[in-house]
């Protein structure tokens, strides 16, 4: 049952070294405030799972926190290429980083049939393509009505899933409004689960495509103001796209990364004194 | 996104990118549904809505069903995709009960590389296990490409992007050619146009090789096939691009300049 | 795409002898309104589907609609049998009616695979029943990745589907809130679909729990007032419980039913009419 | 739902029912996730959450989690249900993200028959295909049978009810004793309690028979074998049940007289 916490006290007790981690988010909402907590407690040999891996992948990766990528599309959206998940599968830097590659569709049918409890999914998918010549996680399954042959893969339960929401009520109940993504199979289909809100209200009002995730779903919940920048939170701040492309310069260079990354994020307690940091720095833009 | 090919010359008072993306609005029919990719698949899915298509149903798959943006989204699931969208649904949702189902006439996809089948690659250059280039990898494509009624692909005609021989399929065009999709049964009939910046090729109905049948104003025969990886296939007497009507270069500039200025908004 | 139409031409356009058929509503919002049309249209040989049939699937059945019933709980909520529906069972009267039985669980899943164009879906379920001793449509599968065994049901895919929502916008996308039930998957799975609402509004608003279905996943749209009577709608009308008690004589006496439907269905041109009919008898009590 | 069993005797100043009430609703403790039956289970779950458990969490199959319904609900869907709930989701969703995802703790059943080892028949009684009496059906009783971590059954004691064989098992219970279930690969427990109205069954940890081991106060050991189809295990000292609270009573009856006070609201 949801508590609300400290976020640098719910990813010491539930984010641990050797976790599968899935820190989801569809352009919209994503967990930013998290991934940097994780970074600054040296989290290891994770495996990171995400459909849309984005800036805050490539800061782990880079960071060298990951052993595992599991995804389905990895960029920085309307800019261009994850320059430290390229480096890490084009030349092993910081360290070698396993892949595990599918399609969305298939992504998502695997988070349905983990937060499902069922080993598996069942898609029309991947026939013809590539894909399961290097993905082993891509099975043949005939219907036992029809005969037909479709596509299989195994379900997704990540031990700890994250994800940024606008709201939580008193009780712990979360509301997600507009695109709300993966979010409900992510956090469903994990073990624990963290939700980094916006504010905690009195209690949720209807807005448009809302979904509600019960606060008996959740382990911790942590207030992060402005947690999901630069992506945007609908209803509180928009997205800031110049901070995707200013990214893109220092992802590019290992030494840029690595000193940006040690004056913002490990040089900072928590995600407020980041944001002035960057803020200072004429990066963040709203 | 590129608002204007860095090579791309000006033929008249419009850019050869320009002409790429009304020529692609063009293919999509008024009422359509249409599952479109970001970048210039997007850009050309809203100007057909803001020009000849008013009723088309734009889907992308971050969950916007009858998307409705007016300015131009940056990435996949920009809050414009969701504010006047019909109905908002969830990424499974997207691709089982929309995509799977057959619900979705069109997929409007952008590639890195594509080879004579409209097979596409958006996954690796080189080898797998130790790549040249690591591209973003497939995303939603692969099924758009298996379960669209059919396929429409944007591309711009360079040797690197229209190539010989794909590191990688991630996504199926044609496959082999002839009746590859059927024998994979695929339900979706594959690709039926690449539009590039130099004109419009068409599966051979046979074969399925890629033909090209259209050029745009001012592009030849010659530098279609100086652009293209492999010995490119010309239809007898190839057909000639209606340049940008008025209405369309100028309701796509504007779609463009507002875009540009709701970015600087954001980023002011 | 939706055009709003009569509902006595959506009917007669979209429903067709023999057709297999939808009606869903879980409690809230079911399409009374659709059946009784169906009944006056005289339609023969269809095949009902529905999780909970109640009082109109009793109604189809006792006046000879239906050839074949697939469900999973068929009863008078809250007062007990449905008559008609045990006495076709029990003494196949007025015909015979085949029986498909699931349980809830599959049949959800069902509906699922249908609206997903799967030919099946996977669940765990019925193990240790005796449902498969008497449904042919549940079949075990084993996971292609653990070796492990579940159960496999095909796909519903009804010719057509017909709900009650609250609300279309003057596009037709339509809104259904509060308990949606299966209403969205029994729509997504149909070949055709008709929904009656309360009424048509400029534009839709948020209420909690909502879900839009677009306007593209709709054939037609007959705006039906009370239409859902005596279910309820919620922000509109509650439930008519008394209607619920007051139906279990009438259902339990063929003569009676016969005279009834006469009287209020096969008498009436159209559910106003019916409403007017039933009112002036004094069952209706709201 | 008959309110005061047509034969419950009043034992002092309460009935049998609401001695069988409120014995169920203290198997429910607090913070419990329960998927709730409509009639006896949801009164008893919903006086546990008055009394000693208002932080259960109750789930109806109609998609609600975290109901708070101030009157009873007469169907599985009604919109007290909704109207407080922490959520609501579709039907799917309650079966398979919720039900099957093991998330509940207790599934709270009512049945037309149970047999010793607690299997469950809502089908028919006579032969399925030319049956002596047509019952509902199985609803989501299989799979809470199957998947809440353990369940909780509710019935009135009588040999009609509790019978030594059934005609069709619809939700399985220990199956046929021992380790049956974990033969079957069944996820939950099953069966926990059988409370009836003359007192409370439990499985014998060995054979899984249900067995009587407590006693509500009033009843005898001689009644309940009589009201039992089957030759009755009895603990050797069965336990006696402590009567209703002042306050459990209370507040029963305050829920029941709600609950009518709306039914009469609502058809007036």
């Amino acid at each position: 049952m949801a508590h609300v916490a400290d976020l640098r006290e719910a990813t010491a007790e539930l984010v641990r070294d050797g976790d599968s981690v899935a820190l989801e988010g569809f352009t919209h909402l994503i967990p930013t405030a998290a991934a940097h907590e994780i970074i600054r407690q040296g989290r290891k040999d994770l495996t990171l799972i995400r459909m849309t891996p984005d800036l805050i992948y490539d800061q782990m990766i880079g960071m060298g926190c990951a052993r595992k990528l599991v995804f389905s599309w990895g960029g920085n959206p309307g800019v261009g290429s994850l320059h430290r998940f390229r480096d890490a599968v084009e030349n092993d830097w910081p360290a070698p980083l396993e892949i595990e590659e599918h399609s969305h569709a298939g992504m998502a049918n695997r988070y349905v049939a983990g937060a499902s409890n069922l080993p598996f999914a069942v898609l029309r998918g991947y026939v013809g393509t590539d894909l399961p010549k290097v993905t082993s996680t891509i099975a043949p399954i005939k219907c036992p009505f029809t005969g037909e042959e479709l596509m299989a893969v195994p379900a997704l339960n990540p031990d700890v899933s994250i994800i940024h929401a606008q709201q939580a009520d008193g009780r712990g109940n979360v509301a997600i409004w507009g695109i709300s993504g993966i979010q409900k199979e992510a956090v469903l289909s994990a073990r624990r689960a963290i939700v980094t809100v916006e504010e905690v209200v009195d209690e949720l009002v209807p807005h448009p495509f809302q979904v509600v995730l019960p606060a008996v779903a959740i382990d911790a919940i942590s207030v992060e103001p402005k947690g999901a920048h630069p992506s945007y939170a609908d209803g509180y701040y928009d997205r800031d796209n110049s901070f995707y492309e200013a990214w893109d310069p220092i992802g590019r260079d290992r030494e840029e990364f690595g000193a940006w990354m040690e004056e913002h994020v490990l040089g900072t307690e928590n995600f407020g004194e980041y944001l002035e940091s960057v803020r200072a720095k004429g990066m963040v833009t709203k | 996104m590129t608002t204007d090919g860095n090579t791309g010359k000006a033929a008249g008072s419009y850019t050869t990118d320009e002409m790429m993306t009304v020529a692609a609005s063009r293919e999509l029919a008024d009422g359509t549904v249409c599952f479109v990719g970001i970048g210039l698949p997007s850009e050309a899915a809203n100007l057909a809505r803001a020009t000849h298509a008013p009723g088309c149903v734009l889907i992308y798959e971050s969950g916007t069903v009858g998307a409705k943006p007016d300015v131009l989204p940056l990435s996949i699931g920009d809050g414009v995709l969701a504010e006047h969208a019909d109905s908002v649904v969830s990424v499974p949702e997207i691709f089982n009960y929309w995509l799977q189902a057959g619900r979705v006439d069109v997929g409007f996809l952008g590639a890195a590389q594509v080879d004579r089948f409209g097979n596409i690659n958006t996954t690796v250059v080189g080898d797998y296990d130790s790549p040249k280039v690591r591209l973003p990898g497939a995303g939603g494509a692969p099924e758009i490409a298996t379960s669209a009624k059919e396929v429409i692909i944007m591309l711009r005609h360079r040797p690197r992007a229209l190539v010989e021989e794909l590191s990688f399929i991630t996504s199926v065009g044609h496959g082999t050619g002839g009746n590859a999709r059927e024998e994979l049964g695929l339900p979706g009939k594959g690709p039926t146009a690449l539009i590039t910046d130099l004109g419009v090729l068409r599966p051979d109905p046979e074969t399925k090789e890629l033909t090209l049948v259209v050029l745009h104003p001012g592009a030849t025969v010659e530098q279609a096939r100086e652009a293209t990886g492999w010995d490119l296939k010309v239809a007898v007497n190839p057909g000639s691009t209606e340049p940008p009507t008025e209405k369309e270069l100028k309701l796509l500039r504007e779609l463009k300049a507002r875009t540009e200025a709701a970015r600087k908004g954001t980023s002011a």
